[in-house]
């Protein structure tokens, strides 16, 4: 048995550390034919907005290589059904739920949250920041570090529950924003959402998703997704949860080497539902081959010449 | 629905370039039904990327069966495989085509490739119903033919069979055997499901269609796959969960 | 015979659309072998600094999922060997020559051009921006919007001859540095450099590269790079060279259709040399059988609702 | 160097997990000299991504031979290749094994899979000079045999030959035989070849060692594979150009 296997975001206890990401495993219940949840650290669930949400008009998903885009336009069932249908099925559950919130008003993260923060099923938020704010002209909040700011500071005042923030990689410095979140009192930060990508169908002569642009996710994006761990991990002391490109066990550590506290699997779900499961084991094989008692020692063991790195350094 | 690793019995090229697998699964062919869909893993590599669902074409007793053309990076692979290989499977998903009782005459159409669930809905009515088979192409030698019952061709251009396509063909049929079918099954490309559509609702015969459209995960995770539906409380639904086969009259066409 | 397959840059023709990227082809001469050079539009040559740089140590290349990690620090053999051993070779060749200009600041970028610019061998100057600012504590130029306009500025008094800043996609919004390179002259811009990325070594707990981090090119970020085209082309009006994972004619052909004026092959270079030769025979069978006849026809003839792109919805 | 797409002849596994895969190429028999490699595209997928680096193991009329061990992405896909399958390969590529006129006895020291270019290096030699061959692995079954002449084993666990390394060995054949080698070749993993450099260089003796790293492109082009010399003027060199084999008083160790 290795130490440390769980850890704690302010007074809840995560199994482990091997979560799925949201908008990749439903609300847990689509999958359990197929996978035992209760393996799982923890389940994210996907993103839920105040009211139900029909999602963009197909296409809204293309396969690219090792990867795929995707612009579902965050359809969801909207919080109030989620509140009387998925959250009595979370009692029977071993596996932590973290609620997804996106939003397109600072008052509407605020609202989705405070009519979750009752529910003793859900252990934690993660706030999900790749959305519009449609007072900007449409532009990302996690894009601009003023409007991250607010969403982060007030959240945090509507719940004592764990927040999470989950940060989009489509920005310059992405440890700008990692030191807002820490400042403004958030239990962890998740790094990253998908990348801003497109693909043409050349015969037709039109984009490939309805949305002309989408979100890459998938084995393509985890040396990106690695490097915008490292510069959070660099830059802030709260927990960092690594997502992007995680599909086999090797992915998992390569980020906990980095620093990450713990992972989430995203679209290898679709590849595999069962690939937290396999995650797992590897991650024991290895610990055990390496002897590595403790995760602690494993989280963050890079040895690197961090001067290097290359925001300082010629490519 | 389980995920399975089953073992591939055999690959056959029945036709040029059109290839039947078949893999040995009790609990598939114990529970699936006509229309319902297979979603597999070519191999454990990213290329492909993504699953590909592929329609159950038939069951065999513990056999299963998907036919397909060998064009892309997926099925490409899957003609290379050998005899006992092991095949990562997760099925059966979605819903198939809807019998109801005393059917008495039922219009199986299907287009090029989009024939692939027919051959398992054939045998599934052969003893309950009246079958008339439609096949349509562009042209002679993409008709598939497979385990199919009573069938007439058409092509675009005229190389087989009626010289026009399946809704033509259909009309033709009603007209001259003077039947109505209680039902229609469609299966093809969309632009043919929906032709089929206008025609079933304009003379409001029940039509059951299977939906085609880029998956990823095949069972309601990504929400990858919507459909429109005419339904003002909830606008898309999804392919692979209401789907593959729904009732034209839902659709929003 | 397509129409247009030739372009212009100042009154440099280009005679066709498809080059080599600046570090993936050498100084055109490596690959005389293997591949004839001539058939291509133009080679944009290594980056050359003032002085020779050793670059970094190894290891400088990982593998990853449908791409490649990099951090060769430049290695070049500086401006005056270039001048006395690569120049004189250029004269026998009918393809077009792109030297393009690394440097740490704005002084080296401007005194590297102007000792090239009387070379009538030199047809363009491509400004490779994502170079560390030395005086801004390493950051690359091209990831500041002031230095960016400071070098575009003083680059363009330096030169009559075509001026293409090669812009790095590590920003928040690339379209604000499209524009100012537009406002300052430059005669092209090109799009993108390599991304930000990184890949560990489990068992040695080691970064796969010295410098940590590196950048990501090939197939992956083919989706990433493309979006970043089409950012461009709908913020500006010169023309926009694609790279980005460009390795066979259909991905070329996808950045046309999004509008970019020429595109560069890099990565897929090194997996098949004559990867150039490959995309234009596909480029002018795929244009005979869509009945294209006039390339300007082709480059950006994306059908699309653009109101729907990403900035503005929910992925 | 040429890129030709080769007929696959043959391949072998001619020790359990090592294969031996031979192609018909006139142009690389012709041209190749012992210590060059061929830089071979396994497929035209992109798993694995890069072209991956052979050293020349062998030459036989028109024939080509590489060997290596089965383990990852790229030689995975190579075994299950077919006789008569095209295989995308550019080569003679680096500098191969020098050899000076009149050298009476050469050490050809080969560690694990590194003897891969040995087997070519031999053949040249054969009737040339005086060859003693040392072989070096962890344990007895990771000793590669192929096409090698007087030849000794050193393994680290003792289960064959001398107990100990190939540097402790050659030292015993030196002073038992009481013979100096005008030059030692040798090839294998990277901390290997730095013992034995340091070996050669603090006995004077001419030392050619074939290095290896990860290589792009395999022509010069990418800049992905540099040595460090010892070299004022030039920290790294390209292990694809100067290289593969390169005299170890050169290399800063
Ligand atoms: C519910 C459902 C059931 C399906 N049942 C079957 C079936 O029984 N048999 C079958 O062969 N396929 C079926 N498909 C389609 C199948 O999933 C694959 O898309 C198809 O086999 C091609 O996969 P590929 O990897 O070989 O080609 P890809 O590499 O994915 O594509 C190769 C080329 O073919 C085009 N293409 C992709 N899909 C199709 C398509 N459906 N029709 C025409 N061109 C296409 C692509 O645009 C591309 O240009 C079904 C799809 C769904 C959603
Ligand atoms: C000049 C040169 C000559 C070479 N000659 C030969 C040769 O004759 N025969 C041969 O088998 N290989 C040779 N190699 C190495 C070869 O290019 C491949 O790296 C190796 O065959 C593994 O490729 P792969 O795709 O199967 O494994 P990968 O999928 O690339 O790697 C699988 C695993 O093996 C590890 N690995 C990669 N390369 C090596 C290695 N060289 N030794 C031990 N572990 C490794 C990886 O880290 C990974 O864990 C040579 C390399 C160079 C630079
Ligand atoms: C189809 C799809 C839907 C997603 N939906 C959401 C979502 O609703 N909310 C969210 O925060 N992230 C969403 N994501 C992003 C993932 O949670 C994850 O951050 C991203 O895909 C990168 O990880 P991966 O490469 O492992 O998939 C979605 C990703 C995909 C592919
Ligand atoms: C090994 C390597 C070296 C590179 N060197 C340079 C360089 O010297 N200057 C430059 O502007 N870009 C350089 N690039 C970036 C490429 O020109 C190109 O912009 C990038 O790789 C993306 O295109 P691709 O995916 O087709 O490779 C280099 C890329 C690679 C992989
Ligand atoms: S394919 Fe994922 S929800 Fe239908
Ligand atoms: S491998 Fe590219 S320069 Fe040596």
């Amino acid at each position: 048995m290795i130490k440390n296997e769980s850890f704690k975001l302010r007074d809840v206890n995560f199994a482990n550390r091997i979560f799925v990401a949201s908008g990749t495993f439903g609300y847990g219940d689509e999958v359990s034919d197929l996978v035992d949840v209760n393996k799982l650290g923890a389940i994210v669930t996907k993103s839920l907005s105040l009211k139900p949400r029909d999602g963009n008009p197909p296409p809204r998903i293309t396969e690219t290589s090792c990867g795929m885009l995707n612009s579902i336009g965050l359809a969801n069932i909207g919080v109030e059904k989620y509140i009387s249908e998925k959250i009595p099925n979370f009692k029977n559950l071993k596996t932590k739920i973290i609620a997804n919130i996106a939003a397109s008003s600072v008052e509407e993260y605020c609202t989705v949250l405070e009519k979750l923060n009752p529910f003793d099923e859900i252990a934690a938020f993660e706030i999900n920041l790749s959305c519009p704010n449609v007072k900007e002209g449409g532009l990302s909040f996690g894009t601009n570090l003023k409007s991250f700011e607010i969403i982060s500071r007030e959240v945090r005042k509507k719940t004592s529950k764990p927040i999470i923030l989950k940060l989009t990689p489509n920005v310059t410095h992405i440890s700008e924003f990692a030191k807002i979140a820490e400042n403004e009192g958030a239990d962890a930060i998740s790094v990253v959402n998908t990348f801003v990508g497109m693909a043409v169908n050349i015969y037709k002569r039109t984009p490939k998703l309805s949305t002309v642009t989408g979100g890459l996710s998938g084995p393509a994006i985890k040396p990106l997704a690695l490097a915008k761990v490292y510069e959070c991990v660099r830059a802030v002391k709260i927990p960092v949860i690594g997502i992007g490109g995680i599909a086999s066990w090797e992915d998992a550590i390569e980020f906990f080497i980095v620093g990450a506290t713990a992972i989430q699997i995203g679209t290898a779900n679709y590849l595999n539902p069962a690939t937290g499961e396999f995650i797992l084991k590897g991650i024991s094989d290895f610990c055990e081959n390496q002897k590595i008692d403790d995760f602690n020692n494993l989280i963050g063991s890079l040895s690197a010449d961090h001067s290097a790195s290359v925001l300082k350094t010629w490519l | 629905m389980k995920q399975e690793f089953v073992k591939i019995q055999k690959i056959e090229e029945f036709q040029s370039g059109i290839f039947e697998l078949t893999f040995a699964s009790k609990y598939i062919s114990k529970n699936s039904k006509p229309g319902q869909f297979l979603n597999i893993r070519v191999d454990n590599s990213y290329q492909p990327f993504l699953r590909r669902p592929f329609s159950i074409s038939n069951i065999d007793e513990d056999s299963v069966k998907i036919i397909f053309n060998a064009i892309g990076q997926g099925t490409k692979k899957l003609i290379h495989k050998n005899i006992n290989d092991e095949l990562d499977v997760i099925g059966p998903l979605g819903n198939g085509f809807k019998y109801e009782e005393n059917t008495k005459t039922a219009f199986l159409i299907g287009g090029g490739l989009g024939i692939a669930p027919l051959p398992f809905l054939s045998k599934f009515l052969k003893d309950k119903t009246n079958i008339f088979t439609i096949l349509g192409a562009r042209t002679s030698n993409q008709i598939i033919r497979k385990d199919l019952f009573n069938f007439s061709v058409a092509t675009d251009d005229g190389t087989e069979g009626f010289h026009g396509n399946v809704v033509d063909l259909a009309k033709k049929i009603i007209s001259e055997k003077n039947i109505t079918p209680d039902v229609i099954y469609a299966c093809g490309p969309t632009p043919m499901l929906k032709a089929i559509a206008n025609f079933a609702n304009q003379n409001n015969i029940k039509c059951f269609a299977s939906w085609e459209c880029e998956m990823a995960c095949g069972i309601g995770l990504c929400q990858g796959c919507p459909i429109e539906f005419n339904d003002s409380n909830k606008k898309y639904h999804l392919v692979c969960k209401e789907g593959p086969v729904i009732e034209t009259s839902k659709i929003k066409l």
